[in-house]
């Protein structure tokens, strides 16, 4: 039965299929996307579909159709889950867990990777002024932002530090592009680690694929995203004076 | 240098003397932090901050540390030397053909580090002010699981199979003869029904051999057993002179008789 | 940016509030109901509503809204929840093969019909000394390695049961007659050289024609290859004595 509203629309969509007007396809997605509890690649969703089903297609049209409702269909790092609207934070409250508050230090080493990935410790500090307590980095891996994704060709081979999914899916980003004030960052020349004299203005990338400063992890590296607690490198003044306290 | 010392406190009362509340260097994130916060004190872009003013700033703020004995970091006392040593650049003459960068390059290099930090900061407060997730945006709180359909695949190996095979097929076949081997007759039991029999024939008459053992068989499954120890035995008898044995040809019937004296020739043959 | 769908929707329908032409009170329930791990009955939605609302109108309105999608919104013993449409129950299942290994009992009955083919369930058991039991000629049936070819021509007509070509093609296998005789099994070691002299064993095969003491299935066995489930024969002996554990 369906209401005014929609036997409107009907009427007003004549290309539309399905008993109701509207693709069945839609439908099928919708499904899937509410019922999954995890975010679901196009792919996924293709091989659920009816063989010729333009699935890209149909997720942009609901996409639309849910963007001014209370739940909307969001793509994070390629895929797509339906979440509350953000504007109704306020009305959430009572569902929010415990949230991770972080250190002022935390919140400052996370920016730097995010927007400076792939960026080593050496480097986060340079920025900074200051030395990284190594207590920082762990609570970071620990949230399962940031990830060791490889090993600069520098002397010492420090390690490499890049974001996560988790990260944009935490910070509702679709991809690392949508990092608030990047362009203005990018046109600043402020993302340069070598100003002022520098040309190049870096982009940042979550881009799995190593840059060509950077070599693959070694198998125990592989073990630090497992274990939170880690060294991940020298500092490069001694460790001990730490910028919390 | 009093004046500036002025403008730094400002929004303190100066009467105090102490610059107490100016050196509560546990609040900053290292030196950058602290000429960061004494920069936003001057109130202009960072781009035309004064690097001299910021410079005097800072050793001002270093210098009243030290006189509250309070401890500082390495840190803050390297940025101390580093800033004195461009102030009095900045100060002297640029000497011509100097090597490395200029003391305003230096300065400049030193504002652009502090934008850069200032730059991250705005960055990472945007960030933070964004809904996030499990705190103001939320998933499906009850997703439907998804049902599975297994399949069963299965699996096994010819020599599985082969092993299978054999072990049921030999298991039983080797499981009966060692069912028959509980009732095998021991070549002393054997012996001694041998010397039985020859005491029992006082005669020196050949006896069939076969028709006597036939009386202690009582179940036809052990006729080899029993034949086979008797032999055996029947050959140790012979060896040890106490019995003799005879047969006609090759599987014809063995006749055996108790050895007789020396003296006496061998008995006849019985007529077959 | 809505949809041209919903612009018309909103163009049609005057009397509606909110932005997009949709009263607020639905994104909230929306997003409420979404979020929540439970049901939630009215007075629950009403408390958490900014006064005023008819949280039993919107909710009326809400599920007409959803009655045609992929996800519908239904009240369970007086509570609301979102639901994955019913006719849509088979997008939520999911099939996996998983690989199993072979019982030692099923190996053991697979290995008599291979060798001793066609047999029956009483001779299969005549020949290992121990009751079949149902279950290890079900998992038999399903994989598809056996199947019942015949019916033995004595009292009680048995099933008589052989191998399918995709036994075969399990074991690598070019023909029936490849199996390995007496002689290669004692090779192998897998036969014990001291075994009696009256022991043998059969040429194997799986020739389908039937022989002369086999009549033909009648069309109900044939359904036996089709339904895993089944009890192919009763057993010499009652079922209860079984090999398995």
């Amino acid at each position: 039965m369906p209401s005014l509203a929609e036997k409107r629309m009907d009427d007003a969509e004549d290309a539309v299929t399905g008993p109701e007007g509207r693709p069945e396809e839609l439908r099928l997605l919708e499904a899937l996307l509410f019922a999954s509890a995890e975010p679901l690649d196009t792919a996924t969703l293709a091989k659920r579909m009816p063989d010729g089903v333009d699935v890209k297609a149909a997720l942009a049209r609901l996409q639309t159709e849910y963007a001014s409702r209370g739940v909307n269909l969001v793509r994070i790092a390629n895929k797509w889950t339906f979440r509350t609207a953000g504007d109704l934070a306020w009305l959430m409250t009572r569902e929010s867990t415990e949230t991770r508050r972080l250190s002022r230090a935390a919140i400052e080493v996370l920016a730097i990777i995010a927007y400076h990935q792939p960026v080593t410790r050496a480097e986060i500090e340079e920025i900074r002024g200051v030395v990284t307590s190594k207590g920082t980095l762990d609570v970071l891996l620990e949230t399962g932002w940031i990830r060791p994704r490889g090993r600069r060709k520098t002397p010492g081979r420090p390690l490499t530090f890049g974001t996560t999914e988790s990260f944009l899916s935490q910070f509702s980003l679709e991809a690392l592009g949508d990092l608030p004030g990047l362009e203005e960052l990018k046109g600043t020349g402020m993302l340069d680690t070598r100003l002022p004299t520098g040309f190049t203005v870096p982009t940042p990338s979550d881009d799995p694929a190593l840059r060509e400063d950077e070599d693959p992890l070694e198998p125990a590296d592989l073990e630090l995203t497992l274990a939170p607690h880690v060294e991940p490198e020298g500092g490069p003044a001694g460790g001990d004076n730490e910028d919390e306290s | 240098m009093s004046a500036e010392i002025l403008s730094f406190e400002t929004g303190r009362p100066a009467a105090e003397g102490e610059p107490a509340l100016v050196v509560d260097v546990a609040g900053y994130e290292g030196p950058l932090d602290l000429l960061l916060a004494l920069a936003r004190t001057q109130k202009v872009d960072l781009a035309k901050i004064s690097i001299l003013a910021l410079a005097d700033q800072y050793l001002q703020f270093i210098e009243a540390a030290r006189q509250i004995r309070l401890e500082l970091a390495a840190d803050y006392l390297v940025m101390a030397a580093w800033l004195a040593f461009l102030k009095s650049r900045l100060l002297l003459p640029e000497p011509p053909a100097a090597e490395g960068p200029s003391a305003e390059e230096m300065a400049t290099a030193l504002a652009n580090r502090l934008r850069r930090l200032e730059a991250i900061r705005e960055a990472a407060n945007r960030l933070m002010n964004r809904p996030q997730f499990q705190r103001d945006i939320f998933p499906r709180g009850n997703p439907e699981a998804i049902a599975e359909i297994r399949h069963p695949k299965y699996t096994a190996t010819l020599y599985d199979l082969l092993t299978a095979y054999a072990v049921q097929r030999q298991s039983r076949v080797l499981a009966s003869v060692h069912l028959a081997r509980r009732t095998v007759w021991s070549l002393a039991e054997a012996r001694a029904s041998l010397e039985r029999l020859i005491g029992m024939a006082d005669t020196e008459d050949w006896g069939c051999l076969d028709e006597y053992l036939l009386r202690y068989v009582p179940d036809p499954s052990q006729r080899a057993t029993v034949l086979a120890s008797s032999f055996a035995a029947a050959l140790e008898l012979v060896r040890e002179g106490a019995m003799e044995l005879n047969q006609k040809e090759a599987f014809a019937p063995l006749y055996f008789r108790k050895r007789p004296a020396p003296a006496e020739g061998p008995a006849p043959m019985p007529d077959l």
